[in-house]
Order: C-alpha cells, then structure tokens, then sequence
C-alpha cells in the first residue's frame, strides 16, 4: 500500500470533507453527544481486539521495556516542545506549557486510524500497544503543570490539597483511560472466543464508524482553525507541523532500542507524534485554566490531527517498515 | 396565601471542568440548592466556540442558577469571584420574588 | 422606536415528569407564550443529580420561562405555587423590562 | 412485490407504530441528536452506495438529461404548488410561497424509503440518481423566494447584500447536500472494492437503521399533523395529498420524454413527488421569517410523507413499470 | 454454562466496569441520548425477535394461563414487598409503596441480558415472553397507587379527574411498551423472511451493543449507589437483595404451576425478580410527587439491578433447569 | 474586595436559524460576550413545539443570555427589537449586578 491510497482511503476522505465543510462555515454538524456515543464505542473496539491479542501472547522483557519507554516519552516529550515553543514562537510560558503538555501526551483517534491503516497495509502489530496508549495519556499532564509552576508559587496556593486529589482522580479516571483499560482487560478474560459473538459489533463495522466519525473530526478540527488560527502566528503553526516529526523520531530511537517490529515500531511513532485533545485540555481547564484553550485546541486539533492522518501515518509505516523491516 | 420573599438569583455561567469546584464553594457556603444548565454556544475574549468543537467537553459552558437568601449568597458571591480571577465566566446577580420561603 | 413596558419574568425549576401539567396551568391562565429550557444537573433536598443517571428522565429537572404581564402572571402564580405544595421545584419572579409589548 | 407488501414492510410499519403513538399522545420519543447521528448514517450510505455505482459506469447525454431535467423540476414544481394553493386555499402570499418551496425541493429519506422498495422489489437503478437528489434540494428555494417577493420591495431592504451571501452558503452547503456529494464522491473514488470494507456498516444493517429511523419520523409527523391540523383547512391538507400525484406526473413526463428505464424512472417521480423537511423549512426561517412553519411542516410531514412513504412508493414503481418496463 | 461464565461475560463485565468507574467518581459518561437511543434499539430487537418467533407457533392455554399469572404477579408483588419494607424498614408510608411498586414491574434490561444468558447457555425459550414483560410493567404501578392512597382521600382531591385520564395515557404508552408491543407485532408479521433482511442490525451486532448499555447502566448504578446509600439503612438494602428472591420464588411458583418449560420458567423468574427503573419510576413522579426518588432509584438500579445481573440470572436459570429440566 | 456594578441583562428568546444573525448584531454593538443556550419546547403563537419535531433544528429555539454596560446593550437592544419585527422571538431585559467589572 503507498502513501496516495492512504490518502484516498475512505476514513482520510470523510475527514478532509468534514474539513473543508467547516472551512467553507457550512452550517452542518453531528450532534456532539451522537460522536461521543461513537468515540467510546471506537476506544471498547480497539481495547477490546487489544485485549484478545494480549490473551494469546505472553508479556516479555521487551514488552516491559516498551512500556518503560512509552512513559519516559510521555514524561519528556513535553521538554522538547516547550523549548522548542518558547524558543520560536512568542507564547506565554503557560500556554507554552500547558500546549507542550498535549504533545506528551497522544491523540487516541490517531492512534485507531493508524491500526487501521496497518490493518489495510497488511503489517502486523501487538495488541498490547493498546494499553501503552493508555500509559501514555497522563504522564505528560504532570510535565506541563511542572514547567508551568516553577519559580511562581503565587498560584499553586490556592489550590488546597484537596484539589490536587481531585485532579488526579479526574485525570487518571477519565473517559478513555477507563474504557481502553476496562475493555482491554474483558477482551483478555474473553479470548478470541468470547470475542467471537461480539465481532458483528465491534469488528466488522469498525472502519465505516470510523468513517463517520471522522467527518465529525473534520468538522471539527475545521472549525477550530477556522477560529483560531488568526490568534496564532507562524512560528507556532510550524510547530504543529514538525513537532510530530520530531516525536516520531525520538519514538522511532526508543523502539529501535528496544527491537520492536515493523507494527509496532510504527504505531509508537505514531503515539509519540501525536498529541491530544480529549484528556490533555480537560487537564489543562482544571488546572491551569489561565491557558489559552485556542491556542492548545487549534493546534492538538487543527493542525497536527490532520497533518498526522493525511501524512503522518503513512510516512512513520513507511519508514518503520524500512528500519525495522 | 402566598406570601412574596425577596431573595437573590445567582447566575453563574462558567466552564464545565471547573464546574464542580463551584458547586463545592455553594455547598459550603450553605446554599440549599442550585440548577445547573448546559449552554451550548458563547462568545468571550474575542473567540466564538460552540459545543461540539471539543469532544472531551473541556470548553463547554454551564450556566448555575441558584436562588437564597442575601445572608448566604453574598458570601458565595465573594468566594466565586475569587475563583473567577483564574478563569473564565462571569457571574451575575439580581433580585427575585420567591414562593415558597420555607424550603430556602 | 423602541418603548419600553414593564413585565414580569416567571421562572418555574421543576422536574419534567410535571412539565406537562405546569404547562397545562399556564396555558389556563392565558399567558400568551412560554419557553423551556433542559437542565443537566442540580443540587436539592440533600441530593446532588445528573441527567443520565435515569434513563426514562424521571428525575430530570426543566427550567420554565415565560414572560407576561403582571395581571396574567399573578394567578398563575398562585396556582404553581399550590401545584409545588406536594412537588419539588423552585418558582421565582422578577421585573424585566420588554420590548414588542404588543405581542404579549 | 405487490402494494401490500410494501404497506406490510417494517420500515412501513414502523413509521405507522410512531404515527399511531405521538397521535395517541404516547410521552415516547427518539432523542433529536440520536435521530441526526442516523439521518446522517442514511446519508452517508446512500451517497456511498450511489458513487459505487457511479464509479461502474459511463455519464452519458441521457445521464445530463436528467440532471438538466430535475434541476428545471425544483424549479418549476413551487410555481405550480403556488398556483394551486393561492387558488384552493386561503394561504397568505407568503405561506403559500413557502409551502410550495418544500413541494419542488425533495425529502431524502422517502427517497431512500424508495430505494429500499426497489431493491425489494428487483428493480435495477442508477447510482447517479442520489446525486440527482442532491441537485435537487435547492433551485425550489429560489422559486420560493422569488414567488413571496413579488411585488413586495418593502422587507428586501432590510436584507443586507451580507445577509444574502450568508442565506446562499448556509443553503448551498447544508448537511443534507455535503454529506450526499460528498459521499458520493468519497464511493466513485473507492469503488466496489474500497466499499467491501465499509459495507458491514454502511449495506448490511441499513434496513435496519432505517426501520429505527422511520419510528421517529413517524412520531415527528404523528405530533406535527396533531399539532398543527387544526390550524389548515380541508384546502390544504386536500393540496398534500394530490399535490405528490401532480409531482409525480411531471416528473414521469420528464423521464418517459428522456427514456430512462423503471428504476430510474420510479425515482425520478419519487423526487418530484417528495416534500423538504429539512433544507427548505431552515431556509424559509431565515429568508421568509414571516411564513408559518406549521403551515409547510405540517403538510410536508405530517401530510405527504406518510402519503408518500404508505401509497406513493407503491403507486410510483408500479406506475413506472408499466410505462417503461 | 456455570455461574462463573456468566460471571465473567463481557456484558456483566462492562457493567463492573461502568459501576466501578463510578463508585470511584470518575468524570466519565455515556451521553444520556445516545444511551436511550440504545435502549430504544434493544428493545425493538427482542420485540422483533419475540414477535418472528411467536408467528412460528400457536398461541394456547398455556400461553394465556402464563399472561393471567404475570398480570396477577404485577399487582400482587407490590403487596409482599410493601409488607416487607413497612415491617423490617423505616420508610413512610408513600415511600414503601413508590419502592413496592417498582417491584411488581419489570427492569427490561434485566430480561435482555437473561435471554442473552439462556441463548448462551443453549436453554430454548418462548417469543411471547417479550409481550408477558410488556403486560407486567402496568399493573404494580395500580397497586403502588392504590397501597399510598388507602386511608387518604387528602391529595387525591388535587388530582382532578382529567389528571388521572391524562396519568393512565401517559404509563400505559410509555416508550417502552409501545416499542416492545410494537416490535412484537411487526416481528410477527414480518415472520423469518422478513426479519433476515434486519437481523444484519437487529440481531448481529445484539451482544455488541449490550455490553455499550451496561456500561452505562453500570455508570448509572454506581452513581445512584454513591449518591444514595447515606439516605438509605440496612434494611432498605436488605430489601434490595432479598426481594428478587421472593419474586423469583413466587414467579417459579406460578410457571411450575402452569407447567412451563425451563427457559420460560427461568424468564418468567426474572420478570418477577426484577425491579423496574423506567416506566415506574415516572410515574411515581407524577401521581406520587411526596415519594423520594433517591430511595426507590437507589434501589432498584443501585442494589437490585446490579445483584440480578451478576448473582440472580444464573441462579434463577440454574433453578428453573433443576426444577423443570 | 468586591465591588458590585450594576449592568444590564439581555434575554433573547429567538429561533436557532435566526441566532448567527442576532450574534453579528451583537457583536457588531461591541458586547464583550454572550452566552447562547438550547430551549426544548416552549409554546407561542398558539401553537407548542418541542425539541425533535423537526431534524433540521428549524424550530429549535435558542436562548441568548448577554450582559453588559447599558451604553452597549441599549443600541444593541434596538436593533434586535428591530430584527424580531419580521421574526419569532421575546427580547427581555433587567437590571444585575455584576461582579468582575474590569472584563466587560
Ligand atoms: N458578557 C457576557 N455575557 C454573557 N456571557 C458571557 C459574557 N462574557 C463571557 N460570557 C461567556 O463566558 C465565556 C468565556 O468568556 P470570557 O471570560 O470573556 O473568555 C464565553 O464564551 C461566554 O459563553
Ligand atoms: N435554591 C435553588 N436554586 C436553584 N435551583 C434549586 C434550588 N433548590 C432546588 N433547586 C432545583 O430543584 C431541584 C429539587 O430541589 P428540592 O425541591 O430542594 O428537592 C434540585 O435538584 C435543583 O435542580
Ligand atoms: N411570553 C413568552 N415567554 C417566554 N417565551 C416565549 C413567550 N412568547 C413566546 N415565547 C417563545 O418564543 C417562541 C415563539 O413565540 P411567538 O413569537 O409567540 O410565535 C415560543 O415557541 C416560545 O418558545
Ligand atoms: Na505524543
Ligand atoms: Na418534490
Ligand atoms: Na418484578
């Protein structure tokens, strides 16, 4: 499979006519609660075909290294993109630190695209990626709030401790975390033949919902930038386009080391280049809520989620596939 | 025999994730109930959003209505408004009619 | 040209199994429109809700607004009052001023 | 396939079942943004299906035929709904204009309740046909407005050349329209074999989705035609009912002079016949304010869907098999 | 099939998962109209599917001697239960018959994961069953009214004759006896044939679309359960656990007496066990506004429910194959 | 320390096809914010509506909350006066405290 029939899949499709409708302020939409209901039946379906993979193999020491790797990642990434911000573009160091925290962390829809896509290539990769997605969700949250707090104690001293506990039950509970986790633990106890009955569901309509659901995406990561790109310059619209590339790269070393295959090498590019949009903001609205939400959306949304599935995805196969090869 | 009550009307409109740090400080001021209601589009600080552009909900707008009396709510008011300082929202108060003063 | 009139504004917090029968009282005392508004949440009675945590919409609440004239809205006062006597809700009223009064 | 077959469909049945229950004043109902999501899955579907089928075969002179033909129908059917109503009925100028809108624009989910009753019934028909839908949907607008403003420079005024701009593109680029064309496209370029992979979700259970659908159009209808029928009179509910009939025959004038065969033939007259409640009734609110949406939503969906989706489906194969079968 | 498979399939495990999520406070949710949406979906799956069923066999003695029995264990099981609440709890009056009356009726979901379970553990069942539990949800809420009332013509003077006309209308066409009923009837007429076109939506993907629900049953269990239990004692959740017990005994009573086979006699326990939390509940808000929905909603969704899912189905199947098998 | 300002509340009740124009009116006044909110059912020119009748939200009805200085809401207020001549709608107003009144 080459990068144009990647391109011309129906998913990318649907997503660039959700874009171009809302560049274009059509005034359709999908109603947000019918694309939530899609979204958690989209991260069950992939816990759960990660689940039943996992019940097959045994978890060894590369597998434990992976996980150690995808965490330090997640930690560090937002490192890199907060110099990399406060070096280039003129944001505030809290804008700066709370859109570096999204980076760090990863985009789940993306993530499910490139399964797809590998799916569609033929190459094949581990179902417990899955559950290294999840991992990955919120150690970049803590480097955010770090890089944001240091040196001003002002205001961490109006949050009580009880605040803090609160965050992180809210962090470490929310939506996708649970259902990756909780689906990717029942396919496991289900195996394959458990899984068998649920397939009609969960299995075979799985690209067309995706399909839906990824013209609600378009819609809006059209509308996000259609808002809120006159409030961003250059140099951080730059940022949201070499940013992936230099998470995937750093990705790429880590599983590299470590000695994965061609899948999986690809789909830890594809968790490291990507960054998030459902936990991350959330975060960020509890705990830093004097960060600009436009200027972290527009670009977790507007610009790296697209560049990431048009391009993105099938470049890190493509060059997972020649180093791992 | 309806008798007429003077009280406040709170309206708070504020982000959905700080929403449950506001309702703890009515809570605590002692308030005995309040109404929380979606908002689905809004215009502040120089953008326009509407539900459905985030589908985590992080920039979702609620709007809290709470009726009491003046004792209760002028602290709650001041308590919010400290909370205000870091975020967006805006908070707004007026006078009512209440029927039914026994129950708040 | 604009003029201005005095009006009141009735807002009715009750639960959406009774909308029907408020409604039904409104439109007894002739008022000449109303609006409803969802709620998603709410604190009362010691218990916090959240729509969704019932499936039919049983403990659902609904905010009602309508906007008439004092010599309208004063029995229909009266009457949601007797109606909230066995029901939980809250009915406030306050003076706003409207425009397009020939309307209602 | 005969007449009762159809009447004793489950698609059939169970737009009767949410007829029956909002009438009888059952408190049921579908959630609005739940029945969206589906109405945006049929659209979807169709539009893939028919790009399919586009993708196999060659446009040809008739094919532009039709398009040139249908295009002329939105346009003329409003003069001809006008006509008859300002004569029956005793409708305001502009209730009558507004209501003959809806009468050349077309109802996309009786033309998908169409072509399920063809693919029933064994009658072949062409994919273009969804984009003749599309086409469809907006000339009847026009007519509309200019048939309400005749005469009447008065309230054009305050129209900016804004506002103007605005109505074209919120018109143009309705969710009915984007998500058609563009799915249309999205299947030509997929073709049969890029479809396989999508038709666990978007053929297999669309039968289905459609029976979940029907039962709330029919307690949408049931609650409009309960609502609003006292407001009419005998003149214009008499008009939802012949008005389809008049439709139908125009359209199978233009098909029979083009020569299309029965499927195509049956659609044709399908969309002729067929009411807007969606695109037409969002546009009258922001161009005709002062029309009374219980007048043309009443009669377009509480009056001629049900005809159409019970009698005229029925009434159109057939007819079209005999004249062109 | 043992109790621990039924323990450990995925649709139970979904809803552990959505009850612990929730009992550890954790922000997600499902979107409220997407979940009725499903529901509506599940129920016109098992009408659909009683209805094809009962079109294949005769209806007989036996079959009306088990709709007499249900109808009278409707109306009977509000008074065990009152008798138990108002003896070992301190409940008043209107809230001991609001709770009894949930009692008397039925919890559909509960019937959908038992026809599940018996379909899993190979156990034949009857389609008319479906239209038993439409016939039960009624009749207990007549009791519940009467059982609040007796002694206090007070408030029943407020309730003007056309509430009561309006209150009958309201319960008696709620949406889930209008889509059972309604379902069973088109089921019936469509028979096999008809239903193969929709089993691709109907039947197919049925397991799939469980275990989303129960999710977010869980999510609704577990928040009930938190908010609620402070309110209630032990003996109220006492109540909780032993009163499906008593419903299933008396159910097995009655289907033994008729001489049912296993699978009927197993779901005519369930019905009896299980306590409703749609229909029931709404109407205690209208003609019992005194009553407090945190103690009959606690109990029926938080304690009842969740107890009937994991421990009552298999043990209610297990006993019907030993006593009928 | 809080200092109470007294502003104007705005309270547009409109059709939801209608709001993208009633909010270029209000922007175009210069209001530094606004809040729109989804209505459910409401009753009016003798007939009622509810949220679901019609699947292109033709009928939905949209409430726009919108405070502000009274120097920027009363021009506003006559514009959107002017806008409901041809349109459904109810336009309220009333007076509020505000608190926070450096952001608007
Ligand atoms: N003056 C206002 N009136 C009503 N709502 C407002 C106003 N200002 C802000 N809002 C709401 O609060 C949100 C945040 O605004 P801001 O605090 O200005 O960033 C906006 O998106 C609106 O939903
Ligand atoms: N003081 C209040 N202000 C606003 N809403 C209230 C207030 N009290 C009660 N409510 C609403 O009415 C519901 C029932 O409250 P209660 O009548 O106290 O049981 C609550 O869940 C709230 O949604
Ligand atoms: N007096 C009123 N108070 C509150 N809402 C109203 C009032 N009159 C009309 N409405 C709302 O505005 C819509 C249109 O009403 P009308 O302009 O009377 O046709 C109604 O469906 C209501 O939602
Ligand atoms: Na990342
Ligand atoms: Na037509
Ligand atoms: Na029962």
């Amino acid at each position: 499979m080459n990068a144009l029939s990647t391109l011309l899949s129906p998913v990318v499709l649907f997503f660039a006519l959700g874009l171009f409708a809302a560049i274009l302020r059509s005034p359709m939409s999908v109603p947000q609660s019918f694309a939530k209901g899609l979204a958690i039946y989209l991260m069950m379906a992939i816990g759960l075909k990660g689940g039943v993979e996992m019940s097959k193999t045994a978890l060894d020491g590369q597998v434990f290294a992976v996980f150690g790797a995808a965490t330090l990642l997640s930690f560090g990434l937002p490192f890199v993109a907060y110099a990399a911000l406060r070096i280039t573009s003129g944001l505030s160091k809290v804008d700066a630190a709370a859109t570096a925290g999204h980076y760090g962390s990863i985009s789940i829809v993306t993530f499910v695209a490139a399964i797809e896509a590998l799916r569609m290539a033929g190459v094949p990769s581990s179902g417990y990626l899955v559950a290294v997605a999840a991992v990955m969700e919120t150690p970049a949250i803590i480097s955010a709030l770090w890089l944001a707090m240091r040196g001003n104690k002002a205001n961490s001293d109006e949050d009580s401790h009880h605040d803090r506990g609160e965050l992180a039950r809210e962090v470490l509970l929310n939506a996708s975390i649970v259902v990756l986790l909780g689906a990717l633990v029942i396919g496991a106890i289900a195996g394959e033949d458990g899984f068998e009955r649920l397939s009609p569901f969960f299995k075979a309509p799985f690209q067309g919902v995706l399909c839906l659901f990824m013209l609600d995406m378009g819609l809006n990561a059209g509308r996000g930038l259609r808002r809120g790109w006159r409030k961003l310059g250059v140099a951080p619209i730059a940022f949201g386009l070499y940013m992936p590339l230099i998470g995937a790269s750093i990705g790429a070393l880590c599983g590299v080391l470590i000695g994965i295959g061609p899948g999986d090498l690809a789909l830890l590019m594809v968790l490291s280049a990507s960054a998030s949009y459902i936990a991350v903001p959330a975060a960020m609205r509890l705990a830093l809520p004097e960060s600009d939400p436009s200027v972290y959306l527009t670009l977790s949304l507007g610009v790296t989620f697209p560049f990431n599935i048009a391009i993105g995805i099938p470049l890190y196969i493509a060059v997972a596939s020649l180093i791992s090869g | 025999m309806t008798e007429d009550h003077k009280k406040l009307r709170l309206e708070l409109i504020i982000e959905s994730p700080a929403l449950r740090r506001a309702e703890d400080v009515l809570l605590d001021c002692g308030v005995t109930g309040w109404t929380v209601i979606p908002a689905m589009a809004g215009f502040g600080g120089k953008t326009r959003w509407s539900r459905g552009t985030d589908i985590s909900e992080s920039t979702d707008m609620v709007v809290v209505i709470c009726i009491g009396d003046a004792e209760v709510l002028e602290p709650a008011l001041e308590r919010l408004h400290k909370m205000l300082d870091r975020r967006i929202g805006v908070l707004n108060v007026s006078e009512v009619r209440v029927l039914r003063p026994g129950l708040f």
